[in-house]
């Protein structure tokens, strides 16, 4: 099992070459020159030159990301072009409340959608089936930033219960931001939830369990709900990501001092760094999200442990 | 008959897999005579698919020879496989995931006549196609209908159809009645019977049903985890079984008689795993009759009388 | 009818009497079971023949009140089992006897346990669920004991059903069915989806258990072969219905219906191989349409004139032996000779 | 004459000066010794060189001062770290220093630290514009320094209030400290943590200098809320006390709630539609003036601003010292008809796209689009973010953006319009008669004449038309309405430690 | 001759089509229905579109005397801040929404769909190196990678497209892949090759017909999240440039008003939301309509 989680970390490596070379290189792309931005309109040609020099700009691209990669194994990510701090720092303070702010929308999304799913399954084609699904598509559909707006527009100023941003005041303040990133993951979540335990309950045995005379409690939950939590775990894992993106506009909306916030704001400056910073952040995050949830499975169906061993 | 339709020397086809290498089909040699035909029997992963895919080199073996009519198979271009396999046919097992989906009835048939420009004219190739399904007894008004709306037995018929389409001699039958039921079984059996007897043909069939292998096939070969253990005439194979697995196989078979029955000789243990087996005798876990040395060596295949050959020590 | 009803009633653990079954989709009606009889006597094999589709599977399922509703729903009939119609029963009645006093070896042992529970577990489950005092680690121990009984070392109780291979699968299944003793085990296909000579060493070892614990069977099979193994009646079933019945040798030597007759002629023959097949013609008719008539006229080469329309009656020609055939009267029934022409 | 002036004449909107004594201690409330204010996004950099950046110039006020600064009513000059100054001959400035000065860190403020700062900052290469009119730098003794102009220059008091000038303690230059990161001056404030992303707070200066404008509320936090709305909603729900800017949309609903004050102010920022005079047609001047006549700048104000904005047709913006509205083209679609005919083009053939960073001046492009399209001039719209924007500019490669210009005086303005700043500003004006004007012009050190001189050469601007100005910008901050002593300059700033809270 | 007859009575005889069996299946599903009809709607409402509003004179021509006018029977969805109809620009920004959304997928489907296809049918190395690719590309969020590309080849509709065409590439090679793996082991390839069909044969009249499902619901499904990530875009001012209408831009657009004129982002809103759902309730259906196993 360590083992294989080892493996798993190692595989990682490549990954995150390929994501800052692929950035690195699209980024070069891009017509902006960060030195006119740091220096600004007042700096002389001259200037400019030399401090393109000076940054090593005027190197191989090649040469450029060699460094850069060189510098980022030593844990160096750079330093902002706008701000001339080290992006590490930069990151590593935003890094906190996003996945805070993630792992709260995460859980609370889970913890509502599982049982939503459970028992639509149940229940279906009931009342209580057809409107959470109801529920669910609506929740599928809407894009998270305008249910942030109108969150935002009904519980902060409408009724003035929550606050509108920030990350200060406790509890309350994650209240909005997590529904509004949140409410996707989790009707997603719920609508296969409920389709594998569909799924689940058609299967052999199931039939099987039901002939020994158990419960339909102890159906439900000893022998469906295992089984049906494999598709979900996948899920929860892709959404996971989704909500690491969803959170780059939510932010924005919300105010609140995260990666995406930054990212968006690194990527409108034109600063390399901080912008390949923070993706590999984001990205190894989400790696690591997709590690565990590789795990939960083993955890979960013994077929995919006896793989690892 | 001077010379075999078919000739496989030493025929041999690993797998690589993560645990080691699969020995699918491991050393098997053995005839087909023109207008005969060849039954293969063993338990299920014994490698009788694997042998019978190799010869029409739908997968690439590892080693040995394949020689069809006086050609290497194996030396064939990749145009002239092409060629050889309208002489060479397979029916498959599955009659349910051997037919795409989305072709009708006649597309299926057309399609090799199509591909080998055997009849160009589109007109002559309808009615070809009809011909055809005349003759496996399929009705007229199924030409256009497609493989899910038709029952099991029907479909194994568009296989052989197919098969027949491009005029073959040679057929590959990979359990082409497993999985129907009795009553349509007989029907496609009695089907094939007619057909090789109409059009000449030679077959190699490959069955895990001794009975019916018995009553189809001229010759019969035993597998056992990738190796052939004992090859015999149909009735000779079943009335003096050689190798101890063959006698097991044959008690094992459920006798639709109230009369006559065999007393069950009950193997313990299952199949071992053809993932690197050792050099011994594959069987020897399993056989009754098993001593020290065939857990130490492995028994050559010789002949202990007219066509009957067999490996086991106790015929040394 | 009443012929069946002097017998001593004593004897029979279970009783089906004109099931009905239907299963209602979107576009059709499929008649699975149509008035099927079915008496199973106490310590005896029944063996079930037919081929796919003729309503075997789901009659065995209405036994335990497990068909799935929807689309299935039982439209008529009796299931008599310990004396009680279990179809009139509610749920939890219904929980008590599943496992207990019936219990069912369903037709796929790859897919018929549950892949995330260790298998010790799954048989201790049904141990624990008619033991109530029993502690879980005693449940266990009588879940070892059963893998033991099974021919499956008792260590191995604690690895998973994918650790194992068909026939252990099948075992385990088996070891489930019989872990509480039932009085009627029904035994689906056991043994379609393994090979020969596993399939002999399963056969073999119910046949075991089955003298040990004087267990009813039912056998479902398509598989004359093992019907002859270990039966000790048969009822052949075609479209949902018992169209004849009888003892071994009123089925093997004193064949009566056509469609028996078919099947016998279906396969191959051991003695003499040069002999040609004679399949029965056709397929079996479709569920949602069945014919008027006797069902298996269109596919019946004696078939006559009044079998399109009408269905045929019972007819005993021994007190073992019935069939349901126009090809039969009082007078030609015992002599076994066939009304053709006519 | 702009020399000393201790208080401006009640140019704010509230009774200002010396009611600090009033304010804070008196009532000794605890409660309100916080000021919460919303930032549109982060300061960029909290050093003095090392950005040109109006927020982190906001910043730079807190914690530093110039030698003078640049009044916050009256956009002038005005003594600061200086107590006095006089010129002579022309060229020599000799300033005297306030003494008892203390930097945050503890050290006296000496003409020493003056000579450090004003070096430092000449040695960097992108102050050019605010340090190069300066020869020599020296102290004369402790508290008094002398600083050479090249040749006679009348904007060195504005270069001295630029946030470049401002004075840093010299022994922290050479030790090489970080100002980003520890801002150290003698400003009313001092830092107390940036967390990036998030905020900054900053805590009153007990030792600062002047007893006047020291800081009166204790604490002072910035929040970063990019969102408009969101920031109108912070004020609104008590979460922030002042907004540094109020979108025009938002400022309607403010406007009606009792507990917040909203202020406005007429700008300096002058917002023009910038063409390229190097292509063509746009080196034509008879289509500039077309364009010019065409554009409807109300419904721009109207459309775009939701009315926060003031007309503006000359060259410079209004407000500032030495700015006047001769020869200025104003909105009349007949004239513009006129000067499209004496132009001669096809209309169609003008090909004229708008780079544009953000989404008010996409709306602003938007309605410039609209007015052209009745010459029959097509107009593209292009929205980018701010680096490729600078980067077409700065290399030529558009037609026309929009820009906006707010320097603290008319001088800096019209030195935009000396050919070699056109490397900066690439496809800017072409007239080479206009650099000897210029000159001219700001070695002038004698107000009035000055002044007479800009006019001119604005009104020549605004003949040639090579630029086209929209409008200038209304400021909108609001605030909570019990907080005192808000006074908004046109260029943007405000002074914090001027404000405080009403009982 | 009376064999000629039945032969030519079974050549005439009728064609019932898969195609028209999943058809069936789909208008029996109420959702999928409405999901359909709603996207039929939504194309006609894209081509006809000048036909209802005139582009220049209704859709960005201004008109500020008649701005931020609440909804009314004028105009039922009001005005904008520069007076200009709101349905108008709707029903315009539609035309945006779907080509943006449409072209996006095509290209990714193009893409990955080869990518997928190679990657499948060959397996082996090539499988590796560009599962290899995929899994970079997907750790990637793809809002954020979408968003980097833009932000580089800056922002216009083309890019757009193709930032999102680029960023949902590796989900379609993996759909393609997967379904062409499941696809090359069934045993009618492998019948194809031993009847002789050419690799191309196999590859077109046997994968590609077999794969189309997963394909055909992950289409519908990828278009409703281009047309999220375009409004997504949009929101952050990299999107579709004034004046064109596009959904996204007219939400992000509104949000300046939202206090007052809250239907300025609500009636986009909820425009991209009832999309969305009827792509993803047409997904869904198809999904359903296509699965083999529910005959
Ligand atoms: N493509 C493959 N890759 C790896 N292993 C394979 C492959 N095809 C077959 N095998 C393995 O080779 C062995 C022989 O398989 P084969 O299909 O020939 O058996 P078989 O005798 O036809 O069995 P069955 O009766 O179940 O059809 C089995 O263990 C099987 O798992
Ligand atoms: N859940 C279901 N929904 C609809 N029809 C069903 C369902 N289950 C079974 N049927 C139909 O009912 C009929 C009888 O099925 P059943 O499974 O009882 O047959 P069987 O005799 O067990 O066949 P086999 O030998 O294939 O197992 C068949 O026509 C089948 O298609
Ligand atoms: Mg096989
Ligand atoms: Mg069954
Ligand atoms: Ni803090």
């Amino acid at each position: 099992m360590l083992k294989y989680i080892i493996r798993r970390i190692i595989a990682m490596i490549p990954v995150v070459i390929g994501i800052t070379f692929l950035v690195f290189m699209i980024m070069q792309l891009a017509p902006g020159d960060p030195v006119q931005m740091i220096l600004g309109d007042n700096a002389s040609p001259e200037a400019v030159e030399a401090m393109r020099d000076e940054m090593g700009l005027n190197d191989n691209v090649l040469v450029q990301y060699g460094r850069y990669l060189v510098n980022l194994v030593q844990g160096d990510m750079g330093t902002s072009y706008v701000n001339k701090r080290p992006v590490a720092d930069e990151v590593f303070s935003r890094v906190p409340a996003t996945f805070k702010l993630a792992a709260v929308a995460a859980v609370v999304s889970i913890v509502i959608a599982i049982p939503l799913g459970i028992l639509a399954a149940i229940k279906q084609n009931t009342l209580f089936d057809h409107s959470s699904m109801v529920v669910s598509l609506i929740g599928i559909s809407m894009p998270a930033f305008w249910l942030a707006l109108m969150l935002m527009l009904l519980f902060s100023l409408k009724l003035g219960w929550l606050p509108a941003q920030g990350a200060k005041d406790g509890w309350k303040s994650y209240v909005l931001p997590s529904i509004a990133i949140g409410f996707m993951q989790m009707a997603a979540i719920a609508r296969t939830t409920r389709s594998s335990m569909l799924e689940t309950i058609r299967q052999d045995y199931i039939r099987t369990a039901r002939s020994k005379g158990i419960t339909e409690r102890e159906v439900i939950f000893h022998h469906s709900f295992r089984n049906a939590l494999i598709p979900t775990v996948t899920i929860v894992g892709v959404q996971l990501g989704g909500l690491l993106g969803g959170a780059v506009l939510t932010e924005t909306v919300f105010a609140w001092p995260g990666l995406g916030r930054l990212v968006v704001q690194a990527v409108n400056g034109r600063d390399v760094p901080v912008v390949l910073g923070c993706i590999v952040v984001l990205s190894v995050g989400f790696s690591i999200v997709n590690l565990v949830v590789d795990l939960l499975y083993g955890f979960i169906d013994p077929r995919v442990r006896s793989m690892y061993q | 008959m001077s010379k075999p339709l078919l000739e496989v020397q030493n025929l041999v086809k690993y797998f690589p897999t993560k645990k080691g290498k699969l020995h699918a089909v491991d050393d098997v040699s053995f005839t087909i005579d023109r207008g005969r035909t060849l039954g293969v029997v063993g338990e299920s992963g014994c490698g009788k698919s694997t042998t019978g895919r190799v010869i029409l080199r739908l997968i690439e073996p590892t080693s040995g020879s394949i020689i069809f009519d006086g050609t290497d198979v194996r030396g064939l271009s990749a145009d002239g496989l092409r060629k050889m396999r309208t002489r060479m046919q397979i029916i498959f097992q599955d009659p349910f995931s051997s037919l795409n989906p989305r072709m009708t009835v006649s597309q299926a048939i057309e399609e090799p006549i199509r591909l080998h420009g055997i009849i160009t004219d589109k007109r002559e190739r309808e009615h070809r196609v009809l011909e055809l399904m005349e003759t496996v007894g399929l009705a007229p008004r199924l030409y256009n209908t497609y493989p899910h709306e038709l029952d099991g037995g029907r479909r194994q018929r568009i296989g052989i159809a197919r098969a027949l389409a491009v005029n073959p001699e040679f057929i590959v039958c990979d359990e082409p009645v497993s999985a129907l039921d009795v009553s349509i079984q007989a029907q496609i059996l009695n089907l094939m019977e007619d057909l090789q007897e109409q059009l000449g043909l030679t077959y190699m069939f490959i069955t895990h049903d001794l009975s019916v292998v018995h009553h189809f096939s001229d010759d019969i070969a035993v597998m056992y985890l990738g190796r052939l253990l004992e090859k015999a005439p149909s009735d000779q194979l079943f009335q003096n079984p050689a190798h101890p697995y063959t006698e097991a196989l044959l008690s094992a078979i459920p006798i639709p008689s109230l009369h006559n029955r065999r007393q069950r000789i009950l193997m313990k243990g299952e199949i071992t795993s053809p993932v690197n087996p050792p050099k011994a005798c594959r069987f020897a876990n399993r056989c009754p009759k098993a001593t020290d040395r065939c857990f130490n060596e492995e028994p050559e295949l010789r002949e202990i009388g007219p066509g009957h050959m067999t490996a086991c020590f106790l015929y040394e | 009818m009443s012929r069946e009803n002097t017998k001593s009633n004593t004897e029979n653990v279970l009783e089906i009497s004109n099931l009905c079954v239907e299963y209602r989709t979107r576009d059709s009606v499929v008649k699975a079971v149509n008035g099927l009889d079915l008496t199973l006597k106490k310590g005896q094999a029944l063996g079930v023949v037919g081929e796919t589709g003729a309503g075997k599977t789901t009659t065995g399922l209405a036994v335990l009140g497990l068909i799935p509703n929807p689309p299935g729903v039982v439209t008529e009939g009796k299931i008599v089992l310990d004396g009680q119609d279990v179809l009139t029963k509610d749920a939890r009645y219904l929980r008590g006897i599943r496992g207990k006093q019936v219990s069912m070896i369903f037709q796929d042992p790859m897919t018929s346990l549950n892949p995330v529970l260790p298998v010790n577990e799954q048989i201790a489950e049904v141990i624990r669920t008619h033991n109530k005092q029993l502690k879980p680690k005693e449940a266990l121990e009588a879940a070892g004991d059963m893998l033991e009984l099974v021919g499956i070392p008792r260590d191995r109780g604690g690895e998973y059903p994918h650790q194992f291979s068909g026939g252990m699968k099948q075992r385990v299944v088996i070891a489930i069915a019989l872990a509480c003793h039932p009085d009627v085990l029904i035994a689906d296909e056991p043994t379609t989806a393994l090979d020969v000579t596993i399939q002999a060493q399963v056969l073999e070892m119910m046949k075991e258990l089955k003298k040990q614990y004087g267990t009813s069977m039912i056998m479902i099979t398509h598989d004359l072969g093992i019907v002859a193994d270990i039966c000790d009646e048969v009822s052949v079933v075609y479209a949902g219905r018992v169209v004849e019945h009888g003892t071994l040798e009123d089925i093997f030597d004193h064949t009566l219906h056509p469609y028996t007759e078919g099947l016998f002629n279906s396969l191959p023959n051991m003695a003499d191989r040069t002999q040609r097949l004679k399949p029965i013609k056709g397929l079996m008719p479709d569920p949602s349409n069945l014919p008027e008539g006797c069902a298996f006229c269109p596919r019946c080469n004696y078939a006559k004139d009044i079998c399109a329309r009408k269905k045929p009656g019972r007819l005993w020609s021994n007190d073992t032996h019935y069939v349901e055939c126009h090809l039969y009267n009082e007078k030609n029934i015992n002599s076994g000779e066939v009304l053709k022409g006519e | 004459g702009g020399k000393t002036s201790s208080a401006p004449e009640s140019a704010g909107t509230t009774a200002a000066g010396g009611s600090e004594s009033v304010a804070p201690a008196a009532g000794g409330e605890s409660a309100r010794d916080t000021l919460r204010v919303a930032l549109t996004s982060e300061p960029p950099n909290l050093s003095t060189c090392d950005h040109d950046s109006l927020i982190s110039v906001g910043m730079n006020m807190l914690t530093f001062n110039g030698l003078v600064r640049i009044d916050n009513a009256s956009l002038k000059p005005e003594l600061d770290l200086a107590s006095d100054y006089k010129v002579e001959n022309d060229v020599d400035w000799i300033f005297t220093l306030k003494q008892g000065v203390k930097f945050h860190n503890g050290d006296d403020f000496t003409a020493a630290d003056v000579v450090a700062t004003l070096e430092y900052a000449k040695s960097l290469p992108a102050t050019t514009t605010y340090t190069s009119n300066m020869k020599s730098i020296e102290a004369v003794d402790d508290f008094t320094v002398k600083i050479t102009t090249n040749e006679p220059y009348a904007g060195l008091l504005y270069d001295l209030g630029y946030h470049f000038n401002w004075i840093l303690p010299k022994g922290l230059i050479e030790s090489g400290n970080d100002f980003n990161e520890n801002p150290i001056g003698t400003g009313p404030y001092k830092l107390v943590e940036w967390v990036s992303g998030d905020h900054l707070t900053f805590e009153a200066f007990d030792d600062y200098f002047d007893a006047e404008r020291k800081a009166k509320i204790k604490n002072l936090e910035f929040t970063i809320i990019p969102e408009g709305v969101t920031r109108a909603l912070a004020l609104e729900t008590g979460e922030v006390d002042f907004v540094w800017e109020t979108n025009g949309a938002d400022a309607a609903s403010l406007l009606n709630n009792p507990d917040v004050k909203v202020e406005q102010v007429d700008s300096v920022d002058n917002v023009i539609l910038f063409l390229n005079n190097d292509v063509a047609p746009f080196d034509d001047v008879n289509l500039r003036r077309a364009i010019a006549c065409a554009i409807n700048r109300q419904d721009i104000i109207d459309g775009a601003l939701s009315g926060y904005g003031v007309v503006n047709y000359s060259a410079i913006a209004q407000g500032l010292w030495g700015s006047t509205t001769k020869d200025q083209l104003e909105y009349n679609v007949d004239k513009a008809k006129e000067y499209l005919a004496a132009w001669g083009g096809d209309p169609a053939s003008v090909n004229l796209s708008i780079l544009v960073t953000n989404e008010t001046r996409v709306a602003v492009a938007t309605i410039i689009q609209s007015n052209l399209a009745e010459l029959g001039i097509n107009v593209k719209v292009e929205s980018m973010d701010t680096a490729t924007y600078f980067e077409k500019w700065s290399s030529g490669d558009y037609t026309g953006l929009i820009a906006s210009w707010s320097p603290s005086n008319a001088l800096t303005y019209v030195q935009r319009y000396v050919t070699d700043r056109r490397v900066q500003y690439a496809g800017s004006y072409n007239n080479p008669e206009m650099n000897k004007l210029i000159l001219d012009a700001q070695s002038t050190l004698d107000d009035d004449a000055r002044m007479e001189k800009i006019e001119n050469i604005v009104s020549i601007v605004n003949q040639d038309s090579p630029q086209i100005s929209l409008f200038q910008s209304v400021w909108l901050r609001a605030h909570d309405a019990k907080l005192q002593g808000v006074v908004l300059s046109g260029t943007g700033y405000t002074d914090y430690n001027m404000m405080y809270w009403a009982e | 001759m009376s064999k000629d007859k039945e032969y030519a009575e079974a050549l005439s005889g009728p064609k019932n089509s898969l195609a028209y069996d999943t058809w069936r299946r789909l208008i029996s599903n109420k959702a999928a229905v409405f999901g359909m009809a709603f996207m039929i709607f939504l194309i006609l409402l894209a081509i006809f579109a000048d036909f209802l509003f005139d582009y220049q004179t209704e859709v960005i021509a201004q008109n500020i005397p008649d701005r931020l006018i609440h909804p009314c029977l004028k105009y039922p969805f009001g005005t904008d801040e520069f007076g200009r109809n709101l349905l108008a620009r709707v029903v315009h920004g539609s035309r945006m929404s779907l080509a943006v959304s449409f072209s996006s997928v095509a290209m990714s489907l193009a893409g990955g769909g080869f990518l997928g296809a190679i990657s499948g049918y060959y397996g082996g190395k090539v499988d590796n190196l560009i599962m290899r690719i995929t899994d970079i590309l997907l750790a990637i969020p793809m809002t954020l990678f979408a968003i980097v590309i833009v932000a580089a080849l800056g922002a216009n509709t083309r890019n757009l497209a193709f930032a999102l065409a680029a960023s949902s590439v590796p989900i379609f090679a993996r759909v393609v892949r997967g379904a062409v793996i499941t696809v090359r082991d069934v045993e009618f390839v492998e019948a194809a090759r031993a009847i002789g069909a050419t690799n191309r044969t196999i590859i077109c009249s046997h994968i590609i017909p077999n794969c189309l499902s997963p394909i055909i619901v992950q289409v519908t499904l990828r278009i409703a999240s281009a047309i999220y990530n375009t409004a997504a875009l949009s929101f952050l001012g990299m999107g579709v440039q004034a004046p064109a209408p596009e959904w996204g831009g007219l939400l992000a657009g509104g949000r300046t008003y939202i206090r007052d004129y809250s239907y300025l982002s609500i009636i986009p809103g909820i425009a991209i939301m009832l999309t969305v759902l009827a792509l993803n309730l047409l997904g869904d259906g198809l999904r359903d309509a296509l699965d083999p196993r529910l005959k």
